[in-house]
């Protein structure tokens, strides 16, 4: 797995790469954690080159979008999810509908 | 054909948990469909073996077996830590608003989804005992290998 | 040529494609003139397939930037120009300096 | 090899012209250097007589033709227009921060750079010239066509 971060003025773009895997959801979480502690809390997930993730790297998500949209500050918001990841994932576990997701990275960006 | 497969209870060995069923799928010809089912399947249970089972304990052995026979690739897993009652355990309500719903819990969840069918058995002699099952079908053979 | 626009939250897309040759600069005048008459005034030009821009395609663009820099209000920026027109029009009519030109249009929608 | 087109005075006539010296540029297998520097040239001197030597008349006759020979493509544009003094014009000033730039007046400096030479010739009996030339290289021609 590889997670490539990408400030942008008021957003910042975390790019997923590979398995997001049990063990490797840990480093998702600091790299999540690190953004929220800066109050980054505009956060788009560019899922374009994910093979799967992990149920750990779903709770790093939704722990995540909680703490983003705490008092209206911000959100994370998806996009490019593989078609297999959103069926067998995200639709089976019911977190499609908490996401806002988008096709593609310059839509997500340019929606907050 | 079987494969076989032991580590210890670290989490840092998923990774090559999932290299182990990914060349498995691969050599199988498997479909992205099942290929993707049983990764995800065998890394969470895996992961709760070492996060709920050993508790901590980094040199739990964990032995990991795929085989496909009859169109069926059949996982499973032993350790010798502690058991549960998987009766005991909430489902996630996947229908939850964001407020009441739970960060963690979807574990189980996924594997029942993604496998056919998914057995415990406790022994004290012999381990527990995660049996996954699921119905795979090859990918079709392509007619010439791409230089 | 074709000019698909795209409007975002607070940034507004304007895709160039084929040849901004003199006589089609009019259309993209007129595109310029109506996000800037109803206020939208951060735009990124995406120039991914442009083929060409005539001097009259530059004269929009140069409008359109002092238009939307007025009272620093907004910008007009650039993504994604293709080698030859970035050596053989920008830089040789010394337009360069002026635009803020990024590598691709998430980083030119982020600017903002 | 010589290619020739006729056109009125009108904006619209200029995607015809475009795609006119794009074909052209294409029969001879122009590097694409080359033909962007005539794609700009041609479209900017044929704006230039639409709006400056015609006025505004939409049915004066624009005549091009595109040469090559001994490795140079001659370009010749001519019109019935009024004429004018090209050194009168100011050329641009290419480093000039936003505020002091103009907006217009880029045309005849694209040409001029991007052509080797660039000449006027205004004449009441036979109407103005242009004559553009620019040494060009044609493209190495491909070992075999992609299917
Ligand atoms: N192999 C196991 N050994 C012991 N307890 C387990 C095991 N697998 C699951 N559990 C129990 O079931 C619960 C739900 O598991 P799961 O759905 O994977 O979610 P999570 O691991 O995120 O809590 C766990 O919290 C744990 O209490
Ligand atoms: N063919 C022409 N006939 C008459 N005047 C011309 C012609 N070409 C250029 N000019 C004059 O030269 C000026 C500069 O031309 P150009 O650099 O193409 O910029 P623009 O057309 O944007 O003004 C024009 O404004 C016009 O006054």
């Amino acid at each position: 797995m590889e997670i490539k971060t990408r400030q942008l003025k008021r957003v910042d773009i975390v790019e997923l790469h590979g398995r997001v895997d049990s063990n490797s959801a840990a480093q998702l979480e600091e790299v999540f954690k690190t953004l929220t502690a800066e109050k980054r809390l505009r956060i788009v997930v560019d899922m374009q080159n994910l093979e799967y993730i992990s149920s750990r790297g779903l709770r790093a998500l939704i722990t995540t979008l909680k703490e983003t949209r705490r008092w209206n500050r911000g959100d994370l918001r998806l996009c490019n999810i593989p078609p297999r990841i959103k069926s067998d994932v995200f639709d089976l576990t019911g977190l499609t509908p908490l996401f806002k997701v988008f096709d593609n990275s310059v839509d997500a960006v340019g929606s907050f | 054909m079987v494969a076989k497969l032991s580590v210890t209870s670290e989490m840092k060995n998923l990774t090559a948990v999932s290299d182990f069923v990914t060349e498995f799928a691969r050599q199988q010809s498997l479909r992205e469909e099942d290929t993707f089912a049983l990764q995800v399947a065998v890394d969470e249970a895996c992961a709760n073996v070492i996060d709920h089972a050993y508790l901590g304990r980094s040199d739990g052995p964990i032995r990991i077996q795929c085989r496909l026979s009859d169109g069926e690739v059949t996982v499973t897993i032993v350790d010798h830590g502690e058991p549960f009652d998987p009766r005991s355990v909430p489902r996630p309500d996947t229908a939850a608003p964001l407020e009441k719903r739970q960060e963690g819990g979807l574990g189980l969840y996924l594997m029942e989804k993604l496998m056919d069918s998914v057995r415990f058995e406790f022994d004290p002699a012999h381990g527990n005992r995660l049996t996954m099952k699921r119905k795979v079908r090859r990918e079709d053979l392509p007619v010439c290998t791409s230089s």
